[in-house]
């Protein structure tokens, strides 16, 4: 057992029995050695349940969502993109921070699950793709810190900058290839909305998918719905989209959720200059906001 | 009539949001004024460009728009003082989008048109209409028929 | 602290001496200079007067070749700077331009190396302190009026200091234990060709400058500039002579000055290279250093 | 089951020449919901409006549409017609068949019936899903406040309250006044800027219905049109209003001196002090920052003098609250900070100096007894250049735009330089001389001809001191020739920029500003003294350049509008708003920054969830403020908010029927 397993143990022990918070969430060992799914602790003697390795993919903050209601603290455990979401939540006013008590740990990159159930425990298995392009391995909000100050800078020096190499990808095709890439991934969408379900972008009470009787979307699960589905989905979390890539993740059919979130983000950077959500939870949102000189193409 | 008949047919349509305080009195000019244009625009009155969900125009594809111009007044005329600013930080983004996803750009446009510029109404809606016309029918984001 | 060297045409022949204690003060203050190889002509006012793009190109050729080695370029000469500087912004704010030029001088040029003037680099590169420090003759008692001529700190979104009022050349003189002399004649232009094109409009002009200075009480005026040290320097006497007056104001780059303060022999800086004699104050100095020495 | 009767209007042969409207009418009566369908001649006319009242009743019908000319021409009157007829106003849809089609399409018949049938079509749609609104009144609290005590402000303030109105003028200064105070004579008369100036202070002290509040500011505005609650700071005095008579023995023996902002710094103040000897009130503040007892704890001295006991150090800052109708901003204007420009030596040299200045300098109960002496020694000026245009029509140093009043103002520092120095030079460097005005072009002729100022046409390049003179450094373009001036002194016609805390003001009210700052009014020709904000007018400077004549007669026009709105007992408000669904709405406040009314806002709910009683988040719309145009409705990505008569079900109605 890793040193980090033992502290975070320990610390969901302590937190536990001092009555601190009622639960703690973090991840445990599931079905398969590949998978690392969440883990609601709420008794001192089932702390070592948790664990801390290559797949705890989970970004539990969403989770915090279901305690609203709750009296007393939630614990739980934030990787990087877990504070971001966070603060994400927190932005959106879902959730309280001094409901919450956030044990940050600093992530050294998680590995790609579908290639591991593909080539095995001992194989060499790549990073998770949202992972090598991630750039906030760090918590930006912790109350507890796990691992040294010093592993803060260890993992930061560790990221990479940023690449939209995949979304220029596309933007070079042309209009009818780009249809045609687009409609052949959407045409296999099951709307089970797990995408949206996972997102801590996505905070609404109701969501408009499921308003049947304002009549936003079609019941009809065909390519022309799901696009207008996937395309509402995209514009609803410009500029609040975290790259957790959890969308992606869940989703059963592969879909390449992170390419439309993507292509947002580069361009609100683009456009209304350097903006990464989930960072600076007092600041204004990129569509909640404007700047009189922002570029003009409507004349 | 014929599928071919129906395609020999076809006259595009395009529909225009138009704020109320501009691009629909600037409509209301160039009529006024007889300026001549061609009958394929339908323009739906809202208070504010601001008003305009991307929603709608996504769901006009669906039902088989050719074209969508969304149009308010100029940068710092809003009648609601900033609303046009964010049309103009939205919609900046949802054209990118919409291009992204293999939409032509010429299908979904946005001009600022004020209530003195029934000329420019005039020859947006001109130009738009060629545009599409020489395109032919859109079938892109389009229910099955 | 490595920089790409851009001496420029007139560093190797009217303004020898700026070249020579360049290089030596830049070694005496541990910054590298990497001269480029086989640079090209700035352009100077005969390419922009010709066509933008050529103006534009030439300098580009020098940066690009800067940029392959990752370093900025260090530019004594003002002019020099400006068209260089000229280059680096427009390639940063167009994309296209950046394509054009590219293509033209048939290498990569993206904007990463910067342009820098040699006085910049100095006072904020090396910085007032670390001088300060290396001084072993303060120019105790010397004063200097800073002349930074019409191009140095202009246009304004090129420089690095006050378009009206510059400061840099003279907190640079103080850090060599000088006076600085203040004046309203920092930025006035020198008439640069006119002196030698159309010499009735041109020596009026210097020789206001110089009246300037010496009502100001200076005993010598630094610059940056080759053509100015020529119109200052080499003119001085037909200036005068003109009006009737006679100035006897030495001048120096002001790296000759942080030359002699840092201890290098005046002849290695090239000071002896002058018109106006320079001499008399290199001996002032002598004098006062020797006797605090004896003090 | 809903029953549309639609009505289609001939507007003589203006829609029916190119559209064939019976045609129309009969294509409507298969749309669904449609009851009844007819064509008219004229629908405007008193038989049209006849015929649909008419049909409401023989056909039961419950919404209706028009199909006309625009919504922007006869809207209310068939409204009206609606109401008449029984039905609320807001169950009636227009198409637009006129300037949106019959004349824009005139020579293909065809078509243009094509169209205007899927015009009718989209209303018909729409009107299916319109629900009655109801006009509600919110009451008019008859109480107006005017922000600011300059000239503007007074002449407002004096307006409301001599048509009955009870008015508060908020001064952030010691003393009303404003700048008018501060200059000496007023251009095109030259008469006395103090002795018409005074007359109104004294005026707006005694009204019985004006209330000063000096050296107070806005803290915080909330409410809306009728009712607007306003936060005021009065800052503390150190002085008790009700003892202090005024006597000013305390500004005499007052040890500490401060040089006095009234008098451009010229000369000095004491630390307990009134602006100037006019001040209204004229009682003292004292100055915190600068008094000997605050800052040393030390000295006590004008306590001790004062004879009535006025002088109270443990003053603290008073947060008022009061409730008003209509509010006038007439915060005034600021002056260009000149030492940005290099060429004239960045503020440096103490004969450079600016317009309000030599205001100080001519008047007679200025530092110099007006006696023009310079600055620097005290001498007086031989040579005296002035050059316009400083900071005004220079957009990359200064302020794009023309501060208007400059021309006049140096026009007049130069006939009083002529009249008062007998053997001075005056030049003038100016762009343009713009006089535009009763009685201005005729002053700048005389300035030159009959008082033999030169002006130069073109900018000044340089100042520099020589000796005791300052040589200026131009060009004349008229000449094409370099000029070069001793002067003895320089005054800069400065730009009038905004005040610097003028954009917090109007965030604060909830009004818009340009890009320089100024206030934007609501429409620039029919609405110049309004703002987007229901009961805030404009007065004077705050809302761009503006002489003495013109703050005056825009301060009139803006208490005629505050009048005109505190005439009333109640007003009516427009029922196309924006609500909330509560149900849905989660609370993330994403709508509130897009809102330019401040109409949206989060309140607590509580409700009952799982057997317990939770509390929870909600947005609220205040209607009062709301002005409709739906902004946030986008904002909000569940649509829990939506905008009255411009649903979301009745938008996505439109694009439905449109595409059938």
């Amino acid at each position: 057992m890793s040193d980090k397993v033992k502290k975070m143990q320990e610390i969901a022990r302590e937190i536990l029995e001092k009555g601190e918070a009622k639960v703690v969430i973090g991840w445990e060992k599931g079905t398969h050695w590949y998978l690392s799914p969440p883990a609601f602790i709420d008794k001192p003697e089932e702390v070592e349940r948790l664990v801390w390795d290559d797949f705890c993919h989970n970004n539990l903050s969403k989770y915090l969502k279901d305690y609203v209601n709750h009296e007393g603290k939630v614990a739980i455990f934030v990787k990087g993109c877990d504070s971001r979401a966070f603060n994400r939540l927190l932005q959106d006013k879902q959730i309280e921070r001094d409901k919450v008590i956030l044990i940050g740990i600093p992530c050294h990159g998680l590995k790609d699950q579908d290639k591991a159930k593909e080539l095995g425990e001992n194989a060499d298995i790549p990073k998770a793709k949202k992972c090598v392009e991630c750039r906030y391995p760090n918590p930006l909000v912790y109350d507890y810190f796990i691992g040294e100050e010093k592993a803060l800078d260890e993992v930061a020096a560790a990221s990479e900058a940023r690449d939209f190499s995949d979304v220029e990808a596309i933007e070079t095709l042309s209009p009818d290839e780009k249809y045609e890439f687009w409609n052949k991934q959407y045409e296999r969408c099951l709307r089970c909305y797990a995408c949206r379900n996972v997102c801590p972008a996505c905070s609404c009470r109701e969501c408009i998918f499921d308003q049947t009787r304002v009549g936003w979307i079609g019941k009809a699960n065909n390519a022309s719905e799901n696009q207008f589905f996937a395309l509402t989905r995209a514009m609803h979390v410009a500029g609040l989209c975290i790259e957790c890539g959890e969308c992606e993740r869940v989703c059963p059919m592969n879909i390449p959720i992170m390419l439309l979130n993507k292509k947002l983000i580069k361009d609100i950077n683009l456009l209304f200059g350097p903006y990464d959500a989930g960072v600076d939870v007092d600041g204004k949102l990129p569509l909640g906001h404007f700047d009189k000189n922002d570029p003009e193409e409507f004349m | 009539m014929s599928v071919k008949e129906a395609q020999a047919n076809w006259e595009p349509k395009i529909l225009v949001f138009a704020c109320n305080w501009c691009t629909y009195a600037g409509a209301d000019l160039a009529g006024l004024s007889r300026l001549q244009y061609p009958p394929n625009v339908r323009v739906l009155r809202v208070p504010c460009s601001g008003r305009v969900n991307p929603q709608f125009v996504i769901r006009a594809f669906q039902r088989g728009i050719d074209g969508v111009l969304v149009a308010g007044c100029h940068p710092g005329d809003c009648h609601y003082v900033t609303g046009n600013y964010f049309t103009r930080r939205r919609y900046l983004l949802m054209q990118r989008l919409l291009q992204y996803v293999g939409v032509d750009p010429e299908r979904f446009q946005a001009r600022w048109i004020s209530g003195s510029e029934g000329p420019k109404f005039q020859q947006v809606v001109k130009e738009i209409t060629e545009q599409i016309r020489a395109m032919g029918p859109n079938r892109k984001l389009r229910d099955a028929q | 602290m490595k920089y790409a060297y851009y001496p420029g045409c007139s560093l190797s022949s009217t303004g020898i001496e700026y070249d020579m204690s360049t290089r030596k003060v830049a070694k005496a203050l541990g910054v590298e200079l990497w001269e480029i190889p086989e640079w090209n002509c700035c352009g100077a006012s005969s390419a922009h007067l010709t066509d933008h793009l050529l103006a534009l190109a030439l300098p580009a050729r020098n940066l690009a070749i800067a940029e392959e080695q990752g370093l900025d370029m260090a530019i004594p000469c003002a002019a020099c700077y400006v068209r260089t500087k000229a280059t680096e912004v427009e390639v940063k704010s167009s994309e296209e331009m950046q394509k054009t030029i590219s293509e033209v001088i048939e290498r990569k040029y993206t904007g990463q190396s910067r342009a820098r003037a040699l006085l910049d680099v100095f006072v904020n590169d090396v910085g007032l302190d670390s001088i300060n420090a290396l001084v072993h003759k303060p120019l105790k008692g010397l004063k200097v009026v800073s002349y930074y001529g019409c191009l140095l700190v202009r246009p304004p979104k090129y420089g690095f200091d006050d378009p009206e009022d510059p400061q840099s050349m003279d907190k640079l003189v103080e850090a060599l234990g000088a006076t600085p002399v203040d004046w309203a004649f920092k930025t006035e232009c020198c008439s640069g060709a006119h002196a030698i094109a159309k010499s009735e409009v041109g020596l009026p002009m210097i020789e206001k400058i110089l009246a300037a200075a010496k009502e100001s009480g200076a005993d010598c005026i630094a610059t940056a500039c080759p053509l100015c040290m020529c119109n200052l320097d080499m003119r001085q006497g037909q200036a005068g002579s003109k009006f009737g007056r006679s100035y006897n104001l030495p001048v120096f780059y002001f790296t000759e000055l942080m030359g002699i303060a840092l201890g290098i022999k005046p002849e290695e800086l090239g000071v002896n290279k002058h018109f106006v004699d320079a001499s008399g104050i290199i001996k002032k100095l002598n004098e006062a250093e020797g006797r605090r020495e004896t003090a | 089951m809903k029953r549309v009767g639609v009505f289609i209007c001939h507007c003589g042969s203006n829609i029916a020449g190119a559209v064939d409207c019976e045609k129309v009418a009969e294509n409507a009566k298969s749309f669904p919901g449609v009851a009844f369908s007819t064509d008219y001649k004229y629908m405007c006319s008193e038989p049209g409006q006849e015929l649909i009242k008419k049909a409401i009743k023989d056909h039961k019908l419950d919404r209706i549409v028009v199909a006309s000319c625009s919504p922007r021409m006869h809207e209310p009157t068939f409204r009206r017609c609606l109401e008449s007829g029984g039905l609320n106003a807001y169950l009636l849809e227009m198409a637009n068949i006129r300037e949106h089609c019959s004349w824009v399409h005139p020579d293909d018949k065809e078509k243009a019936t094509w169209k205007a049938t899927e015009l009718v079509r989209m209303a018909v749609a729409k009107v299916l899903k319109n629900e009655p609104l109801q006009r509600s009144t919110i009451p008019i609290t008859k109480r107006a406040l005017v922000i600011g005590g300059g000239i503007a402000g007074i002449q407002a303030a004096l307006d409301i309250a001599n048509a009955g109105h009870i008015v508060d003028i908020v001064e952030k200064e010691p003393s009303i006044g404003g700048k008018m105070a501060q200059i000496d004579k007023t251009f095109p008369t030259l008469d006395c800027s103090a002795c018409i100036l005074t007359p109104k202070m004294v005026e707006a002290a005694n009204h019985p219905n004006i209330n000063l509040i000096t050296y107070s500011e806005i803290e915080n505005v909330e409410g809306y049109v009728g009712n607007f609650d306003v936060t005021i700071r009065k800052k503390a005095r150190s002085v008790d209003m009700t003892l202090c008579t005024g006597c000013g023995t305390c500004m005499q023996k007052c040890p500490t001196k401060v040089p006095s902002e009234f008098e451009m710094l010229m000369t000095d103040r004491r630390a307990i002090y009134t602006p100037f000897p006019q001040a209204i009130p004229n009682k003292p503040v004292i100055d915190r920052k600068n008094c000997r007892y605050f800052t040393t704890g030390k000295c006590r001295v004008c306590e001790k003098i004062c004879p009535t006991k006025a002088v109270d150090y443990t003053q603290e800052d008073e947060l008022v609250t009061q409730r008003y109708g209509a509010i006038v901003v007439a915060t005034g204007f600021d002056l260009f900070d000149h030492s940005v420009y290099g060429e004239y030596g960045y503020g440096k040299y103490k004969d450079v100096i600016t317009g309000l200045h030599f205001e100080r300098l001519i008047n007679a109960s200025g530092p110099t007894m007006g006696k023009i002496k310079r600055p620097s020694d005290g001498k007086v000026p031989k040579d005296v250049v002035f050059i316009k245009c400083v900071g005004s029509r220079d957009e990359a140093k200064g302020k794009a735009y023309c501060s208007k009043t400059c021309c006049m103002y140096t026009a007049k520092h130069a006939t009083l330089v002529r009249e008062k120095i007998k053997d001075s030079n005056v030049y003038v460097f100016y762009m343009d001389v713009r006089t535009p005005g009763k009685g201005y072009d005729e002053f700048y002729t005389r300035t030159t001809d009959q008082f033999g100022a030169k002006y130069i046409r073109g900018r000044v390049s340089k100042i520099y001191e020589k000796g005791d003179k300052l040589i200026v450094r131009g060009e004349d373009t008229l000449l094409g020739r370099p000029v070069e001036v001793e002067a003895d002194m320089v005054v800069l016609a400065t730009a009038m920029v905004a005040q610097p805390d003028a954009a917090k003001l109007a965030q604060m009210v909830g009004f818009s500003y340009d890009q320089d700052n100024f206030y934007t009014e609501a429409h620039p020709k029919l609405a110049p003294v309004e703002t987007h904000t229901a009961g805030v007018f404009l007065a004077g400077a705050c809302q761009g350049p503006k002489d003495i004549p013109e703050s005056v007669a825009q301060a009139s026009a803006a208490a005629a509008k505050a009048c005109g709105l505190l005439s009333k007992e109640e007003m009516p408000t427009e029922p196309i708003v924006s609500c909330v669904n509560e149900a849905i709405c989660a609370g993330c406040g994403m709508c509130v920054p897009v809102c330019p009314y401040k109409a949206l806002d989060l309140k607590v709910i509580q409700e009952r969830a799982h057997g317990k009683t939770i509390t929870r988040k909600v947005a609220t719309v205040n209607s009062g403020l709301c002005q409709g145009c739906g902004a946030c409705t986008v904002a909000c990505r569940s649509a829990a908010l939506n905008l009255k008569h411009f649903t979301n079900e009745q938008i996505l109605a439109e694009v439905d029927a449109l595409c059938l």
